[in-house]
């Protein structure tokens, strides 16, 4: 049991760490890593902007989609070292934000069903971020239920023709092009129907209209299709073949969240270790600090957790569904996390003037954003359905729906 | 026993929700949500006419003279509505504060303004972080002056009048506090609005500087006045969370049955199902515990500050719990600005802190019960 | 809103009290006052005759069942009558233990179903405590699942024939008789088989076997039924309707068991009121009052809301299934509270010799006995899904053996 | 980075599991359950012969010499089987201390006896109520004579010899506590075996009179031995304590698979596969946070102190929940005698005690965050 990296390892780390060193956005290092939850934005800057710089400079030098091929714009490299990578990458890696739905869910699910010549073309500069990728499967209708959307494609010659609406697509705004899950026959039962396509997002008959969330901000968006027309060879897999296809991308997508996932702990400690309360030290409050081990002991677990995790990649393993615990924790506490700070303030909890920002700003940002941690990629609940199911082997949820035609499925419950 | 509200009180619940049902809806919450107004100005002159703004004060300073149990199921429904008007700060904080210690014009000049909506009072006690306690009052008054900073001030900048605290003495005692009037339209101070977790919810900051101010109840008594004024006030403000958590578990409850997925409402899988099982009991506890503040508060008993102070807590709790777990039963939906569930979220937190937070109320509730205890 | 009698109702409390103050057995108030969850019993004396003696003088007097009419060995008396009863009533309270299954569960059922002699002879003497009833419901097979019992009535002649096993039989070692739910046809679907009676415990075939419990205690048994031959005229309700007559009895059993549920928290304030620890007085650590308020409001809640259904009672309306929370929220609640207790002590906290008997003794039975309160009556999980259906009006759980033949449901999982 | 055991580490666990499984089934637990011995013998004998007592003992005091690694994967099988044998007091206590503290004549009396199963040995730290603390060490020793009242002392019983916290000074310093090596068979000692809430694991009084006694260690230097024995056992405590959860976790899962109920496996409802997942969550969680502290054990990292107090917080934690809702999931038969369920609530709940409360270790870890910070 250690720490060490193997000696080519450390040849890895040596020579990234020097790139980075050497070519990293340095005046922006101290803004990323304060930056927390529901808040990661540049003061003087246009964030996407400089994320775009920075992948195109790792693009150019070798650094992008580690472990893609190199022939679609990636290095080849082993699962370790890419995470090697991204410890050394550090905060620089919050920029990569917008790319991570194209690098961990669009380019993986291409490069299992696309056809070689359309690899060739889109793969590179995705990798190098010229091009944003999006991935279109949530509706209104679907939900925890993905397998029950509604977007319909009908064959028509040699395209397909879209209607309908998608719903939570981040980043569809400055996306370039999109995975999209459609029904292409409703009268099977609903996981038997479906057919997965990628489509560009500035086909005539797409529409973008960001949803403003809770917090005020707009991260995600509702996408409109009418009458879009795909040609048939860029559909990725079967027709009818679509959830098959898709479940290469929802896996890749519960690997990828549940990896960076913030608990608000490194905050809170931080905070309480000099805040002053009425009747002395924060931290030398025996219910702050019950509260605080209680969290702290949580914040570890899933470090050395994740850890355990890239010990098993750098032996080559396959990390299994034990890491849905991440956001699963992570998700509940960050929003405990929050609250707890604001009651630390007292009434000035409520308020974020601009002298307040670093502080109840901060913890008002977690607290307004951490909602949305419990359901994106996976609600709480499928998440234990999840670890109850492939890891510990208990029996699925009973399915009423399993062997219905889909337009046969009720879509009121009253 | 009639550990319940009377069929006049409840008859005049369902009216409290029959007229905020129509005159609030969360359209209209959201105008104010939205900033398009700092307040509800026509839903306020709607709550004077109805006679609900002065249903705790007397008749003889122009109010319904009926008491704090009226008081209390307006309460609820007010939070239920999510109403964005400057109810709490003005009836429970302002008027209680004048019923306890102002002097018989005081009285006549302000009670009856605020039963006919014509004024709108709140209660400057904080000065930035930290909760109720005499050591964080620093702003002075002397010689019927006023110099220092209140904030967060709730509805501060839309508030006609304040009851302020300040400090008069400095022999390190509750003793140091007293309790001054100010009329916030006659200068002297200086009030900026600020950012706030619940926008339908204004907070200020006010700054006063040699302010001229009139003091209310007698010197030196101002925090014995506080303290009452805050323990009516947690009851009240109770009620409030109540309302706001029993439509946070209606509106999941509601989802739950409309909502499908895998071919079934979401409300038969027994994670929601239990979910919002757990919402009821704490909502019902809530309840139950603010019931019994509502019999201290109405006959002055000595449980008061006891029960104000658990009802506070278990309100608290209720409300921040039926409305984070409301979000999660809606799913992405809930997450979204266009659904009503954050607006609920953000009052809850923002009621959570208003009278100091959860922290100070539990060290308070158990001070209350040793002393109970040693009585 | 007031906490005031009636007049009627003073007067009542008024007489009960003085009758009360003369005719208890005063020697015991003060043990029965202190005993908890998991331990009362009396040191000097045998509890059941203590009881049993009680009983009687009640019953002579009567004081017994209030609520049943007089016919029967009751008063005839209102519910908030029954309610002020108790209040009076007080610790000597404690000592009708023996005697709630027969007089909260197995009398209902009988007065609503049994034949108007039979009612007339058995149920002045369950009244007045001279015979105790016992309640053969659960099974091995059933727990949560009442209805899926496999105990056999078969028809002959005048009588029945019964075989099987019943389980968590409060009392059945010192019971005259029971009310036995039994399944007569095995092919029909499972609550529609079902036959309810009633039999002398005492007849040939029946065997008590006391169940040894985690604690160490023994408040239930198992019951075996060997060819027990039952007579016809002693079934409650029609062939195959036993179903409809156990919901009688379980309603019954859900009010009573949730009425006075133990919380630990007066136990465990008062122990802190006076507990000094490493640093100072425990009623001053920070934390400790953390945890003591959070449990404060929770037990009043329950109070608060027992005094809720009261009232309703008294204004002659039927209190709903609400009451439910009162066993759920207690039942987690009073475990955790032992656990934190025992954490108060430190490593003393596991040893109980007879000089700790008063404090860790205490909470130790406390914990051992309070995973039971977590099942006995319906589980945490009924408890939310009966709160979920029947106060919330979400959908019941999926039913897969609805429908489906008794002897055709498996019997196991894998 | 290997955050890993390594495959000799992992066999050892394999083989340390078979044995367990063959010679400490819950039916030979049991015995010492219903008080029939006071911890099984032969079991202490075989794990001697398997070489497993003196694991970490050096080869030149007849251990194996393989370190605490190897400890700990041992540790977490003993856990897992719930076995009732002196193994963490002889082991995690006694041993350690004379690893850390022990002249090399002491070693060589005790070590080999230990790793032989000939001796088995103790600490003798508590007197009564409260947590590991200088000033809750009464007993006293003067010119190597104790004189004092030990309680409670986990195996004490049936220990050979202890090591004894005793009062060498008056300062009100750490520097005030002594460690002393006490023959336990060689009189002046008084044994009384104490009721306890798992009679798996014996706990005794232990009257010191006049009792004569050898130093551990520098004269003043105890506190700070025990600090460092204290973290060592915390570590291998918390192997044992994820055990047992895990094993609770799997006992909770079989169950819900075999157990039908309104005709279906009751692990095919969300409430009961939540509670499980939710064992899951704390269990793994218990684990990363011992693996941890088994490398700072195993590399004596400046991190101990911090990753011992998360590894028993998080481990602690785990088992109770885990052992706890295990019973929740077995129903009413979780709460019979006759099912093993109460076994590990028993031991749960004992373990969250033996080191001091949870409680007292979390604030323990919060000190010692705060120093690496402040380093």
């Amino acid at each position: 049991m250690n720490f060490d990296d193997t000696p080519q390892e450390a040849e890895f780390r040596a020579t990234a760490r020097a790139w980075i060193s050497a070519n990293a956005p340095k005046q922006y290092e101290e803004e990323l890593r304060k930056s927390s939850l529901g808040r990661t934005q540049l003061k003087n800057a246009n964030i996407l902007e400089v994320a775009k710089a920075w992948q195109k400079k790792k693009a150019d030098a070798g650094w992008a989609c580690l472990h893609w091929p190199k022939e679609y714009g990636g290095r080849g490299a082993s699962p370790i070292e890419r995470v090697i990578w991204q410890q050394e990458e550090g905060p620089f890696g919050k920029l990569s934000h917008m790319f991570i739905i194209g690098h961990g869910m669009c380019g993986p699910t291409m490069m299992a069903f696309a056809r070689e010549e359309h690899k060739r073309k889109y793969l590179p500069p995705l990798a190098s971020g010229e091009k944003v990728w999006c991935q279109l499967f949530s509706e209104p209708a679907g939900g925890s239920d993905v397998a029950g959307l509604r977007t319909r494609a009908e064959k028509d010659g040699d395209e397909w023709v879209i209607n309908g609406q998608k719903i939570w697509t981040s980043g569809a705004h400055y996306s370039d092009y999109g995975i999209l899950l459609t029904r292409t026959d409703p009268t099977v039962p609903k996981h038997k129907g479906l057919t997965m396509f990628f489509l560009d997002m500035k086909s005539p008959g797409v529409e973008v209209r960001p949803i403003k969330q809770a917090s005020g901000a707009s991260d995600f968006n509702e996408v409109y299709f009418t009458n879009v027309r795909i040609p048939d060879h860029q559909r990725l897999g079967e027709v009818g073949d679509g959830w098959n296809v898709s479940l290469t991308t929802l896996m890749n997508e519960r690997m990828s969240i549940g990896a960076g996932v913030s608990t608000g702990f490194p905050e809170l400690f931080e905070y309480c270790s000099s805040l002053m309360l009425d009747d002395g030290p924060a931290i030398e409050d025996r219910a702050v600090r019950s509260k605080l081990a209680n969290w702290a002991v949580k914040a570890s677990g899933l470090r050395y957790t994740s850890m355990r995790a890239i010990s098993a990649l750098s032996k080559g393993e396959r990390p299994g569904p034990e890491n849905s615990i991440g956001k699963l924790v992570a998700g509940s506490m960050i929003q405990d996390v929050a609250t707890y700070a604001l009651d630390l303030q007292g009434a000035a909890g409520v308020v974020s003037g601009p002298e307040d920002a670093e502080v109840a700003g901060r913890f008002q940002a977690m607290l307004l954003r951490a909602p949305g941690t419990r359901v994106e990629g996976g609600t709480d609940e499928i998440m234990r359905n999840i670890i109850a199911e492939r890891v510990l082997g208990l029996p699925g949820d009973i399915r009423v729906d399993k062997d219905v035609p889909f337009n046969k499925i009720p879509t009121k419950g009253r | 026993m009639n550990f319940d509200f009377s069929d006049d009180q409840k008859q005049l619940r369902d009216q409290a929700r029959k007229f905020l049902a129509e005159k609030c809806s969360p359209k209209a919450v959201r105008v104010v949500l939205d900033g398009k107004a700092p307040y509800d100005k026509e839903l306020w002159k709607g709550l004077a006419e109805m006679g609900f703004l002065g249903v705790a004060i007397p008749e003889e300073f122009g109010g319904a003279g009926a008491g704090h149990l009226e008081l209390c199921v307006i309460a609820e429904e007010m939070g239920r509505a999510n109403a964005p008007v400057p109810f709490s700060s003005t009836v429970y904080l302002a008027a209680e504060a004048l019923l306890i210690a102002g002097s018989d014009a005081q009285k006549k000049k302000w009670l009856p303004a605020i039963a006919s909506g014509e004024a709108i009072g709140t209660l400057a006690l904080f000065e930035g972080k930290g909760n109720p306690s005499p050591k964080n009052v620093k702003l002075t008054a002397a010689n019927g002056v006023l110099n220092g900073v209140k904030k967060p001030v709730a509805d501060g900048a839309i508030a006609d009048f304040a009851v302020v605290a300040a400090r008069t003495g400095s022999n390190g005692r509750d003793g140091d506090i007293s309790l001054f009037l100010v009329d916030l339209k006659a200068g002297g101070v200086e009030v900026k609005n600020l950012t706030n977790l619940d926008p339908t919810r204004g907070q200020a900051e006010i700054t006063f500087k040699d302010c001229k101010a009139e003091p209310l109840g007698a010197a030196g008594e101002g925090w014995s006045i506080l303290t009452q004024v805050l323990d009516r006030a947690a009851v009240l403000c109770a009620f409030e969370q109540v309302g706001g958590a029993d439509r946070a578990l209606e509106m999941g409850r509601d989802y739950a049955l409309d909502r499908i997925a895998f071919g079934r409402q979401i409300g038969s899988f027994q994670a929601v199902k239990h979910m919002l099982a757990d919402m009821y009991v704490s909502a019902t506890l809530a309840r139950s515990n603010s019931y019994y503040g509502a019999w201290a508060l109405s006959t002055n008993a000595a449980e008061l500050p006891e029960a104000a102070a658990a009802a506070r807590i278990s309100a608290t709790q209720a409300f921040q719990h039926c409305a984070k777990n409301n979000i999660q039963v809606h799913g992405g939906m809930g997450f979204t600005w266009e659904f009503d569930c954050h607006m609920y979220y953000r009052r809850a937190n923002t009621m959570a802190l208003g009278l100091g937070s959860l922290s100070y109320w539990e060290d308070q509730l158990i001070d209350r019960m040793r002393k109970k205890n040693a009585a």
